[in-house]
């Protein structure tokens, strides 16, 4: 069971005021709404129809008027009516359906981005780490107009990332990453919550994300202390792990030369093959034997246990940083 | 089992709520065969969990299967296999109201079935002397040529599927338990032979569940014993 | 409609004194096999758990007045949460219909003198109790605190409350309700009296008998699930652990595989008992029996393929929820025709507004917009953002609250003179229903627009601005508390002083109407004959 | 069920057992697997048939028999469906 009771940070809710329908701070959360807005009709129509014809039955056929029974309606039409029924609703239904999964696909998808952004969630709070290095904690600075891709994973139970303003919601699960990604057009303070039940304090693990204009966003990064690059901190752990004594950069090591190897095809020793993306090289990382590659004797130690998310995307991001195969760059 | 209450007549009177012993006999199988389903999906998600992670893990999984010991698994499966034959021969001799010869095939089908239980029991225990039984944190020592000695994640992932092979194994040890106390009492009974009609509608349900332990077993045996590296 | 002949004939069948007049003692409570003893004990005993689980939830929605969490520490809220959900899911909902209305009406609905194996129904009311006892047990010694998701590793690895007992209970639960699905499936098929063909079965029978088969099919998944999560808890050995590779999505899939399907055990025999209620306060036959009998059964078994959308934002591949999305669209159409079936129903009927009535029509209302905001869920891009928000709250509760509870209420309404030979008081019984309604609609309407702008779920502090619409909600639980509190009082008032009702007081259609109420012990003279369809209302 | 066909039907088994055993020796992997399940399904079928006497049965059961197979396939390919496409 959990050891030691983590201590939670204190909460920094934005004060934005009560609203129902959360700013639109992407492009992406205006589709969203207009989707919203589509079944509110909808609903509104259907449930406006059922109510008018329940309040007109029971006033005009109520018992206490004595009224002659009119022809019920004949079994045929009834028939015709359901089925007919049934097709528009399957109409509307596959319409519906095929708009949320368009926009779907389009959050979820793995399209290049600007700047990827780690989030690693943590028993009761989140953990941010932007390209330069920059670590926060349940705070989130990103500048307008960016391309954000978020690489989510958790360092313990299951969290969500949730980000209401951009309609964009992510569970965080320890032993995978999960992404998704998202544009922010309008500058401001949006909520940020944990929305999968993640144990005590899971309600105090929620804070903001402050969207800056492209010149104040730079002052705030100026403003930070400056601290080694991601691919710094990847390279230095790097040395100081001893990846170098086999990795060497000419490939006569015991192991692969990594230039270049991230996002290209990589021959495993069972003969299939796989793209050395960031779930790739994590499992390399944590379980070098299970997607030996061709060519090479399993000498690999685990790192499991050793190293932190944090130090193993660090990793990834250096490896990244040793130059994107040709076939990268196409994807 | 819906107990009768008739006489001393031959065919005995149905239960109250029912109106013949044609609706009870239906009653009572199909009774049966629906609670087999329950039993069938209780199984289903171990093999579905096994379906995943096998599709997952499959190198480690299949170098896991390795370690365990086929040639006692097979002559526990053919043992389990003629334990289905006396326990229908039990039936069909019951259904002829030959008293001795259910009695005789009765006690084979327990023989067999015990016997099933302790060589299961034997290979437990030599997967424990081999450090092979992660459970209650003994130690789990896992050799594999996939990586160098003692590798801590293909080690885990062998882990995973020993404590995946415990469960179905236990899961079906307990069934077969419950089997075998189903037996005795029918034994038991038999001995008695105080109303040979309702042993013959008991024993056809009693063998309905025993051969369903077969089924369960044979995919057991195929899954974990049998996909090798 | 046939007609029972009350003729002296041998004695095999009992005399005709009434099955509650044959006794008070304890034994003849506790050894019952009589289908209508046992329907009453499972009635009193799920009341018992229901207002245990509502008091959890009064508690909570006490706490939630205060944006900060000051009235209790955020470990008993979570508790309470988690008690709230295990005991209305497992000890209130599921048994609800099937075990109460369901063991008491369905043999007399089809021309039976009880179920087919009344031993396996009695154990299932003890299993049901032991089941009960492990969770109070799991409550004095400290509460659960996974909510009754179990979600892995929180449920394996992390947790130190009392998972193993509530683990434990709800795995006890499940068998209960095996044995309840198995007795119905037996006795749909084999016991139906001369006559009664499939075709001719009222669909509060058929409602049942697809709840049955969900039951059957179903539960076992739960069953080895809660096996799987405390043999990791106690001998080490689990299957969900990320360190040693397995998968916590793996015990989402398997959990989901029953948990859906189980929330259709839940309203569908609610939706049986309005059919029958709608069709004899407004006189007329069911529009589309046909077509009311293929949706029963279209959404008992198409119920099984959409669990997937409780896991749109889990990591689960796209293709697999875009998958699972079209599935759930599909699923809610049967849904949609029931609700197009009962609203035909009233036209050119003879309706009159009876305690029963009003709430069927609440069901109407609520269940369908229960339903619609189904459908916003089942919209990938839309649940993206709302799942485990209060939208997702909100819209389970007008299910299964406004579904599932209204329709129960309304049945113990409706059949309530056959049960007991007693009629309740008229104008306490609408009062109640109108509360309920009331209550209902103030409670968890906010709660959409909480989930809208973006409140999570299981939060036990929150943002200061949410609070307005939070006090609201706790407002409409208040007014919902007293809808329910006011039927315990008449209903158990009416067992001593309320009037004879004779056998039929609603003029109503069904072989349960043929007997006096209270019914014999064994439900009919002779074996009814049927010669014509179940709602012949003229 | 006659004492012949039960005996008949345990040389089946066995003979269906030998069979999964030496498919073990062959080398493609993919062929040795689709073999063993094929001998797991055969020796099913011919326990439920014979021995559980689907063979006679009233059509009902071998539905619920059906029905139940239906159930375990329909949960494995829903959820392996996920596992296999997760990116």
């Amino acid at each position: 069971m959990s050891s030691e009771a983590p201590q939670t940070p204190a909460i920094e809710d934005p004060q934005i005021g009560l609203k129902l329908i959360p700013e639109q701070a992407s492009e992406y959360a205006q589709q969203v709404d207009f989707l919203y807005y589509a079944l509110l009709g909808i609903s509104g129509l259907l449930m406006g129809i059922l109510a008018a014809l329940v309040v007109v039955f029971a006033v005009r056929y109520r018992r206490s008027l004595r009224r002659e029974r009119g022809e019920l309606i004949a079994e045929r039409s009834g028939r015709r009516l359901e089925i007919g029924f049934a097709l528009l609703l399957c109409l509307s239904f596959i319409g519906l359906f095929y708009w949320g999964s368009q926009l779907y696909l389009h959050l979820y998808s793995a399209t290049d981005a600007d700047v990827t952004i780690d989030a690693v969630g943590k028993q009761w709070m989140w953990k941010f780490q932007h390209p330069d290095g920059t670590r926060e904690i349940n705070t989130l600075h990103l500048p307008v107009g960016e391309t954000v891709a978020l690489r989510i994973t958790s360092q313990d139970v299951i969290h969500s990332l949730s980000l209401p303003a951009f309609r964009l919601k992510r569970d965080a699960v320890p032993g995978m990453y999960t992404r998704a990604q998202f544009t922010p057009t309008r500058a401001g303070t949006y909520r940020l919550f944990c929305a999968e039940y993640c144990g005590t304090d899971h309600a105090r693990m929620r804070g903001k994300v402050v969207v800056l204009e492209r010149a104040d966003y730079q002052q705030w990064l100026a403003g930070k202390v400056d601290v080694p690059d991601r691919a710094e901190a990847g390279a230095q752990l790097f040395q100081s792990l001893g990846c170098g004594a086999c990795h060497k950069a000419d490939g006569s090591g015991l192991a692969p030369a990594l230039q270049g190897v991230f996002g290209s095809r990589v021959k495993l020793a069972d003969g299939s093959e796989v793209v050395a993306d960031e779930a790739y090289i994590r499992d390399s990382i944590v379980e070098p034997q299970a997607q030996l590659v061709a060519g090479y004797q399993p000498v690999m130690p685990s790192f499991s246990g050793q190293v932190s998310e944090e130090e193993i995307l660090q990793l990834i991001s250096y490896i990244q940083s040793l130059g994107q195969s040709r076939e990268a760059d196409e994807q | 089992m819906p107990t009768s209450n008739s006489g001393r007549s031959g065919e005995s009177r149905p239960e109250v709520q029912f109106d013949d012993m044609e609706q009870q006999r239906h009653a009572g199988l199909l009774g049966m065969w629906v609670f087999l389903l329950t039993e069938l999906l209780l199984f289903g998600a171990i093999f579905a969990s096994f379906a995943i992670l096998r599709v997952r893990h499959g190198a480690v999984f299949a170098e896991a299967a390795g370690h365990l010991d086929l040639s006692l698994a097979a002559v526990n499966t053919a043992l389990l296999l003629s334990s289905g034959l006396t326990m229908a021969l039990a039936e069909l001799s019951a259904g002829a109201r030959l008293r001795r010869a259910t009695i005789g095939w009765l006690q084979a089908t327990m023989a067999l079935g015990a016997l099933f239980l302790a060589i299961k029991g034997f290979e437990w225990y030599s997967e424990f002397r081999h450090q092979l039984m992660p459970v209650l944190g003994l130690p789990f020592h896992y050799s594999s040529a996939l990586a160098a000695p003692g590798e801590q994640p293909v080690a885990a992932v062998a882990e995973l599927f020993f404590n995946l092979y415990f469960i179905a194994t236990g899961l079906h040890a307990v069934h077969m338990l419950v089997g075998l106390g189903i037996l005795a009492v029918m034994l038991a009974l038999a001995r008695r032979w105080r109303r040979p009609d309702r042993i013959d509608r008991q024993l056809r349900i009693a063998g309905l569940y025993w051969a369903f332990i077969d089924v369960v077993w044979i995919f057991i045996f195929t899954c974990f014993y049998l996909l090798r590296a | 409609m046939t007609s029972v002949v009350y003729s002296e004939n041998e004695d095999r069948h009992a005399t005709p004194e009434d099955y509650l007049s044959g006794g008070w003692s304890i034994r003849s409570w506790l050894l019952t096999v009589d289908h209508k003893r046992i329907a009453w004990l499972y009635a009193v005993s799920i009341t018992l758990f229901f207002f245990f689980g509502s008091a959890a939830a009064l508690l909570m929605r006490l706490e939630l007045i205060t944006p900060a969490g000051d009235l209790l520490s955020p470990e008993s809220y979570n508790r309470l949460f988690s008690l709230h959900g295990i005991v209305m899911v497992w000890f209130f909902l599921i048994p609800s219909i099937p075990a109460t209305l369901g063991n008491f009406l369905l043999p007399m609905m089809v021309g039976a003198r009880d179920m087919a194996f009344p031993k396996l129904n009695l154990l299932s009311w003890y299993v049901y109790t032991l089941g009960g006892i492990f969770t109070i047990a799991a409550v004095i010694a400290g509460g659960v605190d996974t909510g009754w998701t179990f979600y892995t590793p929180y449920s394996t690895l992390f947790s130190n409350s009392a998972v193993l007992a509530a683990a434990v209970g709800v795995f006890i639960v499940g068998f209960s309700s095996i044995l309840t699905g198995l007795n119905f499936v037996v006795t749909t098929h084999t016991m139906r009296a001369p006559g009664m063909t499939w075709g001719r079965l009222p669909l509060f029978v058929w409602a049942n008998y697809a709840t049955a088969l969900i039951m059957v099919l179903a539960t076992p998944v739960l069953t080895v699930t809660l096996l799987l999560i405390g043999l990791e808890r106690t001998l080490g050995i689990g299957i969900f652990d990320p360190a040693l590779g397995g998968d916590p999505l793996l015990f989402q899939h398997l959990f989901w595989f029953y948990s859906h399907p189980a929330v259709y055990i839940m309203i569908l025999p609610a939706m049986g008992v309005v059919s029958e209620i709608i069709a004899c306060f407004s006189r007329n036959p069911i529009f589309g029996y046909t077509g009311m009998v293929l949706s029963i059964m279209a959404i008992a078994l198409f119920g099984f393929i959409v669990w997937g959308h409780h896991m749109f934002v889990s990591g689960q591949s796209l293709y697999a929820g875009i998958l699972f999305s079209f599935f759930t669209f599909l699923v809610a159409v049967p849904s949609a025709i029931k609700t197009l079936n009962w609203t035909a129903t009233l036209f050119r009927g003879r309706i009159s507004f009876d305690a029963p009535m009003i709430y069927a029509l609440s069901f109407l209302e609520l269940f369908t917009v229960g339903g619609l905001t189904g459908i916003f869920l089942a919209a990938l891009a839309l649940d993206v953002h709302l799942h485990d928000t209060y939208f997702v709250t909100a819209h389970f509760h007008y299910i299964m609250v406004g579904g599932a509870v209204t329709a129960y209420m309304g049945g113990l309404h409706f059949w309530w003179p056959k049960l007991t030979g007693r009629m309740y008081s008229r104008g306490w019984a609408t009062t109640a229903a109108l509360a309920l309604l009331i209550g209902l609609n103030l409670t968890f309407y906010p709660q959409f627009l909480l989930g809208y702008a973006g409140m999570p779920r299981r939060y036990h502090s929150y943002p200061d601005d949410f609070s307005i619409l939070q006090v609201l909600s706790t407002l409409g639980a208040g007014v919902l508390a007293l809808g329910y509190l006011l039927p315990l009082i008449y209903l158990s008032w009416s067992l001593r002083r309320g009037e004879k009702a004779g056998p039929n007081p609603w003029d109503a259609q069904g072989l349960e109407w043929q007997t006096p109420s209270p019914p014999p012990v064994h439900n009919f003279r002779e074996t009814p004959e049927v010669n014509e369809g179940p709602y012949a209302y003229k | 069920m006659t004492n012949r066909t039960a005996v008949l039907c345990w040389l089946g088994l066995l003979a269906l057992l030998a069979v999964t055993l030496l498919a073990g020796a062959l080398d493609s992997s993919a062929l040795r697997y689709s073999l063993h399940f094929l001998c797991a399904a055969a020796m099913a079928a011919l326990v439920m048939l014979v021995f559980m006497r689907l063979y006679t049965s009233s059509p009902l059961l071998r539905l619920v028999a059906v029905g139940g197979v239906m159930w375990i396939a329909l949960l494995i390919l829903l959820t392996l469906a996920d596992t296999l496409t997760r990116s």
